[in-house]
């Protein structure tokens, strides 16, 4: 099960890695990116998965004492957070980039934005 | 029982690739939203996949936060691009 | 150490009488040419008159201090030349004033009046001084090139900067002269030696057809007179120095006269037979024929 | 202490405090802003000072109630508190810079640039690799944001580039993370590096995974053509922030990594950060927007930082200072160059003139790009002089010619820079500035001198290298910067007494042979400047300069180390770049004089950090103890290291421009003095090596041969000027081929020679710039043929002209003979045929080109615009008649300042020298006997002349055109003044020897470098796409290269 | 083309490299060191049932604070955007004709789901969820508002208390920490309390609503900001 989760995530970074590197529009390219963030979260939960375990909450199940041999690794859940909220943070920024971006010249075209250059 | 995640598993890992393909690939009038859509359905997906990876806080947070936010915030900003749409052919058009 | 005095009179003795030979041989050379031009010439004493003349003269114009100095600075250097070297091998009496300094003073010392001339020639402020200078100088440190490296192939082939010491080394037999020790830099020399003479084929810096009233024409009265005692004085310097260097120097003077005469004699030899050369072209004759002889000279002692 | 993590408190309570502000209260904002960043500075400060002053160890903050694997933690130590101090100070002094864009803006830019600085500190800070990453995504975050100061308004598209870049980034680092966090079983980075991370499974690619990453974040070639634009439209207050805080940070974050990586990472550490230091300062050559360039500048100074970083292995605890240094001198000098750049209204780099209307600026500029350049007293310098010489121990010698090869081009641009500055025209917009502007460039400026005292401090504790800013000769020269404000014959007084108040002091300190040095330094120096007594005014820039150079001078023949030589070395050739570079028209000369200079003191330094096997501290006199094979190399990088000083033919082309278009009162400094520096270097290097082999050539065999060929060419050059000064310069390329050659024959005679050379060059060279100076001074042409006839109106420059000429063509009885003789003296007992027949090329032509000098200036025909004119200044006819005297007594007795050589030189060369019998001066060969030769010519002389005087003493002066000019008189005397090209004949024949192929093959050297650079910058296409091409292929690259080491 | 295919290339390569990650992969048969401490103490130190939520809120609570700087930040950003350029002619957009069933439903609804969001995060330490969900299924609501009457104006300087106050008050409950417990973000300053009670885990739950509320609040602020964006041609 790691392993196709894994396997997916990565796929899914290159998938995302390669819209952004073939859409030259700029909400292509963020959505190319929100796509390699997904990838991403998901390799590091796969890393995190152990087989035969639950997820870390200890309740009537899985008390305090056999949390050790019952629960997963609690820390890349962590991570995944921290990690999403990132994401849509950044991507929250781009979209505003890229419609001031619009604003400015009527385009999404990356190749547009291109008088800064050598 | 174990066999039977794991088929449903590969299946939507599956899902979810293809999802990310069109997502990144579609083309043509409607394209933008349909990528957009296509975006939050690989996150919605994904956060299933958390939940068979037993990890429920985070297909919560993907759920809500990639799935649905995120896919809000592009609408908001592609609806006030009115060309927005017709972009993508422009633009790869070369 | 003390000076002494008797140095000097016995150094106007050298003087005087080598500023009478050059006048001899400088009208004897100047009636050889133009015998071999079938023309006849001028008298032998023209010269003397010559000079009696100028001296006698006073002029009453002047171009400014440098034009005073230049005869000056002229006349100083040939006499200067003539006195640093000694002229008699072997005489304490025609030593002259070489106790001052050895052959690279003399070297040295041949450009003083060369300086001096420029400078006045260039106070005239007449242009053709100027030309003349220009290609006057163009010409005498090319030419001059294969005399010094000569004179350096000689010096080290003796191991010694003292002129009587290489005098000395060439004495026994004519066979001891560098000329046939060192043929190579003799020949340069001796090319070089064309160049330094003012004649022809190199003296188109002096050319009376070039440049109608050159550095000289300039000069006039006893300027001229002094320069034209330079005339005399300075290629017998010269080839005194030729002499002792490379011909075996002179113990007395008849043989003086004779090896002077003969040093002399190719000088006015060559000019006779040869066209005139512009001023690169002789450049570029010294470079190619001469400077090659003068290193080859250095390089095989 | 305080607890480090307020400083991170104090950020984000202040950024989260002002969202409860009204948007129009925003002077309040403004304020609680510069409280926030005070008090992290202030913090910060604290913790530097408790590190400093009171040795405390680094303490561990945690968070979370738990010890460090399990949560995180913050370290404090010195480095993390000197660095958050440098991020929490430039936020500060940036906020100051920004305050009205800032308070335009409103509270969300204030909260955005405290959560920028709070990042930095928290990337410095932290011990946790993801928490590492959450600040990494914060500062980047916020970079994007405060993008949107500028005014520029394709910001935002370079902001957008930017977090494409990082999106692939981040995704990079937290694939790292969790494969690291798995293979090793936590996220401490310390807890990391004991797990040794790279031995485990999959452990290696985690690691390569998160460095990438992070050094992405450094803006490695090729992936980092996003910065530039970052750099080029971010405000330049941000851009402040951006160079010096946010490299810094993720520079310490790399060096945590590093702790992880272990040894095996280095390498490539380097390897990335050499080829960015390379490429982005070769890109930065034909770079004209002063931003982009300042950008180029800061990618290649972190590039260098992590080269450093990446020799580690050898350089040990030493790391710090090195890295330290370059570190804080890039951070300093880049905030401040960008904040000079926000009060510059134009972008082009000539537009920088502007600086001039404020010399404190441009003060600013130049300490600014010292401490780039890697010059004295600043930290880079020190740095630069232990890394090279670190490196040179471990024989890593490849790496030290790129990084000295990157550091010359740098200095190349910069350079370049300033010289547009001095010389360009001052564009219409001035510069706009506010209080608090200027004074966050000068905490800059103050800081940056601090450092250099402070590394200068350290030098001295660690390596016993002395302190450079408590030599006293630089003191006394940093003294005129205060004194700026005295006029400038106040200044010039202090400056001639000080030097010679100088020598008066220390002259029992040297031997005879530094004593020639001593006194043509120092009381030749006093002589020269009395001729600048005759400028007026304030002469802002002048007395500094040149002080600084005779500070480098004199610290040149009292350094007893390598290092105090070397440093002596670079002092005098930035004071006599400044000197030269006051010229009217010598911004290009200037420019190739410090580029030859600074490649020459790098072979150098190279050459004494090879010589010196690691060793701290290396005796000057301990090169006589090197041995094969190293010794003929040593040899060889010194050897052209100071023949580029004296300019030997081929790297001679610096110096006519120079020479020739520095002020008059500078050019005999530059010439009569400054050249005799690289004869003291060769003279001290010969002197210890002696003669070596090189795969069986012996190089002072080589090394006659260049003198030989610089004495035939200069001369040769010299002929065929039409500019008096340029005359005299290439004469100077001809008079140093002289001593070089008798330095090379390497016996008793040549030294001597070369000596005399020394002396006798620096009387007649500088009586002779004098006066040719003062003749252009009155006439205001240097071109000779417009001169002529002014013997009459200049009689005192006349004579000193001739009797300069005199000496310099060697023509008895003057002094110039005297040197002749030791010559061929010399040479007749070596045994160099060929090299000799070159130079004895040079003697006649030598005479040409004087003649030619005094002939057009002062004979022939006086022109109709110059018959007002006067005699030169007083204060220029007084060190020329000082001269005069001066030549006239060591004509004479030149065994007063020879004799004392002659003795002392039988300790190198035992027997061969002179024998010294009353007046005569006899050698094996010859003799001669300068007072008899005087009194003989004096006596022919006078006699002839007072004869003439005599006869003549009726004579009138005639008319100027009272001459026979083919039957006509000449009215106007251009046509009569024979004056331009006036060897022709000569070019004719001889004209194919003058080629400039020096010139051309220099020329092409540069044209390759600007056109490959400009090329392939063009690599950096400005879309956003292309450089996530090139950060992804950067990436696979790396991986390859690393998966084959 | 070219580009495509210089694209795929590259991925080709990247992709060997997570290849060669996988193959090294070895799953682990135990939790490692980091883990094993959290399964055993976090109970016992913290008091929250939720392993999760404990790492989040006070292990690596650093982390969760940075976090929200993140979303802090982004929203001001944004803010600052949308601020610059021309904003003189708000010209009205043209509105999209709303369903009856979103107007009436969104009144009921609405209050609904922010209170939702509000358990979510107060029981973080509990069950699965916390202060982003939370955060998230608050600004959702808002989002419901936004929908339903496209004319509304948000209360910019409610959001905008709301935001700081929150994130004020976190930094200083961290500050807290150091005074009282001895490090930054320590939950220990209140009593830990009965395990598995709603008020336990010291000041977790008090942490993790702040967070929900600052979360919260930050995505209404970009969404929000969103919404009074101007329409492009």
């Amino acid at each position: 099960m790691t392993y196709i989760a894994l396997a997916t995530g990565f796929l899914l970074i290159l998938i995302g890695f390669y819209g952004a590197l073939t859409n030259r529009n700029l909400l292509r390219m963020i959505v190319a990116f929100t796509i390699a963030n997904s990838g991403i979260n998901v390799v590091i939960i796969a890393i995190g998965y152990m087989h035969g375990r639950t997820a870390p909450i200890l309740d009537a199940t899985v008390s305090a004492a056999d949390a050790l041999t019952r629960v997963i690794d609690p820390v890349p859940q962590v991570l995944v957070l921290t990690a999403i909220v990132i994401g849509v943070g950044v991507a929250a920024l781009m979209l505003v980039f890229a419609y001031k971006l619009y604003e400015r010249k009527g385009t999404l075209d990356i190749s547009k934005f291109a008088e800064l250059k050598w | 029982m174990s066999t039977l995640l794991t088929a449903m598993t590969v299946v939507l890992c599956i899902a979810i690739l293809v999802a990310a393909i069109v997502s990144i690939q579609v083309k043509g009038d409607k394209s933008m939203s349909i990528a957009i859509l296509a975006a939050g359905l690989v996150s919605l997906l994904a956060s299933v996949l958390f939940l068979i990876l037993a990890a429920p806080d985070v297909a919560m947070t993907e759920a809500a936060i990639g799935g649905g936010l995120t896919t809000f915030l592009f609408f908001f900003v592609l609806a006030r691009m009115r060309n927005g749409e017709r972009e993508y052919e422009e633009a790869n058009h070369d | 150490m003390p000076f002494d005095w008797m140095k000097i009179p016995y150094s106007l003795l050298t003087l005087f009488i080598v500023v009478n030979y050059g006048f001899f041989l400088n009208a004897l050379i100047q009636k050889m040419g133009a015998r071999a031009g079938r023309r006849y010439g001028i008298p032998i004493w023209q010269n003397y008159v010559d000079m009696i003349k100028n001296y006698g003269l006073r002029s009453s114009i002047t171009h400014g201090a440098m034009f005073y100095l230049g005869p000056v600075f002229r006349l100083s250097g040939g006499v200067g030349l003539l006195l640093f070297v000694p002229t008699i091998y072997g005489s304490y009496m025609f030593s002259n004033l070489s106790f001052a300094g050895d052959l690279i003073l003399a070297l040295y010392f041949i450009f003083f009046g060369t300086l001096g001339m420029a400078l006045g020639a260039g106070e005239s402020g007449h242009p053709h001084a100027a030309i003349g200078v220009s290609r006057g100088l163009a010409q005498v440190s090319t030419a001059e090139l294969p005399f010094a490296l000569a004179v350096f192939a000689v010096a080290l082939q003796y191991q010694t900067l003292s002129v009587t010491e290489i005098v000395a080394a060439q004495q026994g037999g004519f066979l001891q002269w560098t000329l046939f020790t060192n043929p190579l830099a003799v020949a340069a020399a001796m090319l070089g030696f064309l160049g330094s003479m003012m004649r022809p084929p190199f003296d188109v810096v002096i050319a009376p057809q070039e440049i109608p009233i050159g550095p000289p024409t300039e000069y006039h009265s006893a300027y001229l007179a002094l320069m034209q005692t330079n005339r005399a004085i300075f290629p017998i310097a010269k080839i005194v120095i030729y002499m002792n260097l490379f011909f075996g120097g002179a113990s007395d003077w008849p043989t003086f006269f004779f090896k002077v005469f003969l040093i002399y004699l190719w000088s006015a030899f060559v000019g006779v037979v040869f066209p005139r050369f512009r001023v690169e072209q002789s450049i570029r004759w010294f470079l190619i024929w001469a400077v090659p002889l003068g290193i080859l000279s250095i390089i095989l002692v | 202490m305080v607890n480090a993590i307020y400083i991170i408190v104090a950020a984000l309570g202040a950024a989260f405090l002002l969202g409860l502000l009204k948007s129009e209260k925003r002077g309040t904002a403004y304020v609680i802003t510069l409280f926030a960043l005070s008090v992290m500075t202030w913090i910060s400060a604290g913790w530097v000072w408790a590190f400093v002053m009171e040795r405390a160890a680094p303490v561990d903050f945690l968070t979370g109630g738990t010890s460090p694997p399990f949560s995180i933690n913050f370290r404090m130590g010195l480095p993390e508190a000197v660095l958050t101090l440098l991020a929490s100070l430039t936020g500060l002094l940036s906020a100051l810079y920004m305050k009205d864009v800032l308070c335009a803006l409103g509270q969300r830019a204030m909260a955005v640039l405290l959560v920028a600085v709070m990042a930095l500190t928290g990337i410095i800070l932290t011990r946790d690799l993801f928490n590492l990453f959450v600040f990494f995504e914060l500062a980047i975050i916020s970079t994007a944001g405060l993008m949107l100061l500028s005014e520029d308004a394709r910001a935002l598209a370079a902001g957008f580039k930017y977090l494409i870049v990082s999106q692939m980034l981040s995704v990079f680092f937290l694939i790292g993370i969790i494969f690291a966090y798995h293979a090793t079983g936590t996220l401490n980075i310390d807890g990391m590096a004991t797990a040794s991370l790279g031995l485990k499974a999959g452990g290696a690619i985690a690691f390569f995974f998160l460095f990438i990453a992070v050094v992405a974040e450094l803006k490695p070639f090729p992936a980092n053509g996003w910065g530039l634009d970052i750099y080029e439209s971010a405000h330049p207050g941000f851009a402040a922030i951006f160079s010096a805080a946010t490299s810094s940070a993720v520079i310490y974050a790399v060096d945590k990594l590093l702790l992880i990586g272990g040894a095996e990472w280095l390498p490539m550490a380097t390897g990335i950060g050499v080829i960015t230091f390379l490429a982005a300062n070769l890109f930065a050559l034909p770079q004209t927007n002063d931003r982009r360039l300042l950008g180029y500048s800061s990618i290649a100074q972190t590039g260098l930082i992590l080269a450093v970083l990446g020799q580690r292995d050898i350089l040990g605890d030493n790391v710090l200072y090195i890295a330290g240094g370059l570190l804080l001198s890039h951070a300093i000098a880049k905030a401040g160059l960008n904040w000079i750049s926000g009060l510059v209204a134009g972008r082009e780099l000539p537009d920088w003139a502007a600086l001039r209307s404020r010399p404190i600026l441009v003060f600013a500029f130049v300490t600014f790009i010292a401490m780039l350049s890697g010059l004295p007293p600043f930290p880079g310098f020190y740095a630069k002089w232990e890394m090279v010489r670190i490196l040179a121990g471990e024989g890593r010698i490849a790496l030290i010619g790129l990084i000295l090869l990157g550091l010359l081009i740098e200095a190349g641009y910069l350079f370049r820079w300033f010289g547009y500055i001095i010389k360009r025209e001052v564009p219409a917009q001035s510069v706009r500035c506010s209080p608090f502007q200027i004074s966050a460039i000068f905490v800059a400026l103050a800081s940056g001198w601090a450092l250099g005292f402070v590394w200068g401090e350290l030098s001295n504790q660690y390596f016993g290298h002395d302190n450079l800013l408590l030599a006293i000769p630089v003191v006394f020269a940093l003294t005129f910067l205060l004194l700026d404000w005295l006029p400038a014959w106040v200044k010039n007084s202090i400056a001639i007494v000080g030097l010679s108040l100088f020598f008066y002091l220390t002259f029992s300190d040297y031997d005879p042979l530094r004593m020639i040095f001593a006194i043509i330094f120092l009381i030749g120096g006093a002589v020269i400047l009395l001729a600048s007594y005759d400028s007026k005014g304030r002469r802002i820039g002048f007395y500094p300069a040149t002080m600084l150079m005779f500070a480098g001078l004199i610290l040149l023949i009292r350094a007893t180390d390598t290092f105090g030589f070397f440093a002596a070395w670079e002092l005098l050739t930035i004071g006599s770049y400044f000197l030269i570079l006051r010229g009217k028209h010598s911004e290009p000369h200037a420019l190739s004089y410090i580029i030859f200079s600074l490649g020459g003191a790098f072979l150098i330094l190279a050459g004494f950090a090879l010589a010196a096997q690691g060793a701290p501290l290396f005796n000057i006199d301990a090169l006589a103890q090197l041995t094969q094979p190293l010794a003929p190399w040593v040899f060889l990088l010194l050897a052209i290291g100071f023949m580029t000083k004296t300019a030997a033919i081929g790297l001679h082309i610096w110096l006519p421009g120079a020479h020739s278009e520095a002020e008059t009162d500078v050019s005999p400094m530059v010439s009569g003095i400054l050249l005799k520096a690289g004869l003291f270097g060769l003279i001290v290097l010969l002197m210890t090596m002696g003669k070596q082999q090189l795969y069986g050539v012996e190089l002072t065999y080589v090394m006659l041969w260049i003198g030989a060929l610089s004495a035939l060419l200069g001369n040769l050059m010299a002929i065929f000027q039409e500019d008096a000064k340029r005359l005299l310069a290439y004469s100077s390329i001809g008079q140093m081929g002289y001593a070089l050659f008798g330095l090379a024959l390497m016996n008793h005679l040549g030294w001597l020679m070369a000596l005399m050379f020394v002396i006798n060059h620096y009387i007649y060279k500088s009586m002779l710039f004098l006066s040719a100076g003062g003749v252009a001074k009155r006439t205001g042409t240097r071109d000779m043929y417009r001169m002529g006839g002014l013997i009459t109106l200049m009689p005192l420059s006349f004579i000193a002209t001739l009797i300069g000429i005199i000496a310099v063509s060697g023509v008895p009885p003057l002094s110039g003979f005297g040197g002749r003789w030791i010559f061929y003296n010399a040479i007749i007992s070596s045994e160099y045929r060929l090299p000799m027949v070159i130079i004895f090329l040079a003697g006649p032509i030598a005479f040409l080109y004087l003649f030619r000098l005094i002939h057009t200036i002062f004979l022939g025909q006086l022109k109709d615009e110059y018959r007002k004119i006067k005699e030169a200044p007083f204060w220029f006819i007084l060190p020329q008649m000082i001269y005069v005297a001066l030549l006239l007594a060591f004509a004479v007795a030149p065994g007063v300042a020879l004799r004392r050589v002659d003795t002392y030189l039988n300790q190198i060369f035992p027997g061969g020298g002179l024998q010294w019998t009353g007046t005569e001066i006899s050698s094996a060969y010859g003799y001669w006997n300068p007072v008899a030769i005087m009194i003989i010519i004096a006596v022919i002389f006078g006699t002839l002349f007072a004869w003439l005087l005599f006869v003549n003493r009726k004579a009138q002066k005639v008319k100027q055109f009272n001459i026979v000019y083919a039957a006509e008189r000449p009215y106007r005397p251009e046509t009569t003044h024979f004056a331009w090209n006036f060897f022709a004949p000569y070019r004719k024949a001889l004209g194919f020897l003058v080629q400039p192929f020096a010139t051309r093959f220099w020329d092409g050297v540069t044209n390759t470098l600007h056109t490959a650079a400009d090329i392939s910058r063009r690599l950096y296409n400005g879309n956003g796409q292309s450089y996530a091409f090139h950060l992804l292929s950067f990436v696979v690259i790396a991986y390859l290269m690393r998966m084959g080491a | 083309m070219i580009k495509r295919f210089l694209a795929l290339s590259l991925l080709v390569g990247i992709g060997a490299i997570f290849v060669a990650l996988m193959m090294s992969y070895e799953p682990d048969a135990s939790l490692n060191l980091t883990a094993r401490y959290y399964a055993e103490n976090t109970a016992s130190e913290t008091g929250s049932a939720n392993i999760v939520t404990a790492i989040l809120v006070t292990y690596r609570g650093l982390d969760t604070l940075g976090e929200v700087t993140v979303l802090f930040l982004a929203s001001s950003i944004i803010g600052l955007v949308l601020s610059l350029g021309n904003k003189q002619n708000t010209t009205l957009r043209k509105l999209v004709p709303v369903g009856e069933l979103l107007t009436t439903g969104k009144s009921y609804l609405a209050p609904i789901i922010m209170l939702l969001g509000v358990y979510v995060f107060v029981n973080g330490h509990l069950t699965p969820g916390g202060g982003f969900q939370g955060g998230a299924i608050i600004a959702s609501g808002m989002l419901l508002l936004l929908l339903s009457d496209p004319l509304k104006h948000f209360s910019h300087a409610l959001i905008s208390l709301v935001e700081s106050l929150s994130g004020f008050v976190y930094v200083s409950l961290g500050v807290l920490g150091i005074v009282l417990a001895g490090s930054f973000l320590d939950n220990r300053i209140l009593p830990l309390g009965d395990f598995g009670d709603l008020i336990s885990a010291g000041a977790i739950p008090l942490i993790y609503s702040l967070i929900g509320l600052k979360v919260g609040a930050e995505f209404s602020s970009m969404l929000a900001n969103l919404s009074e964006m101007e329409d492009l041609q």
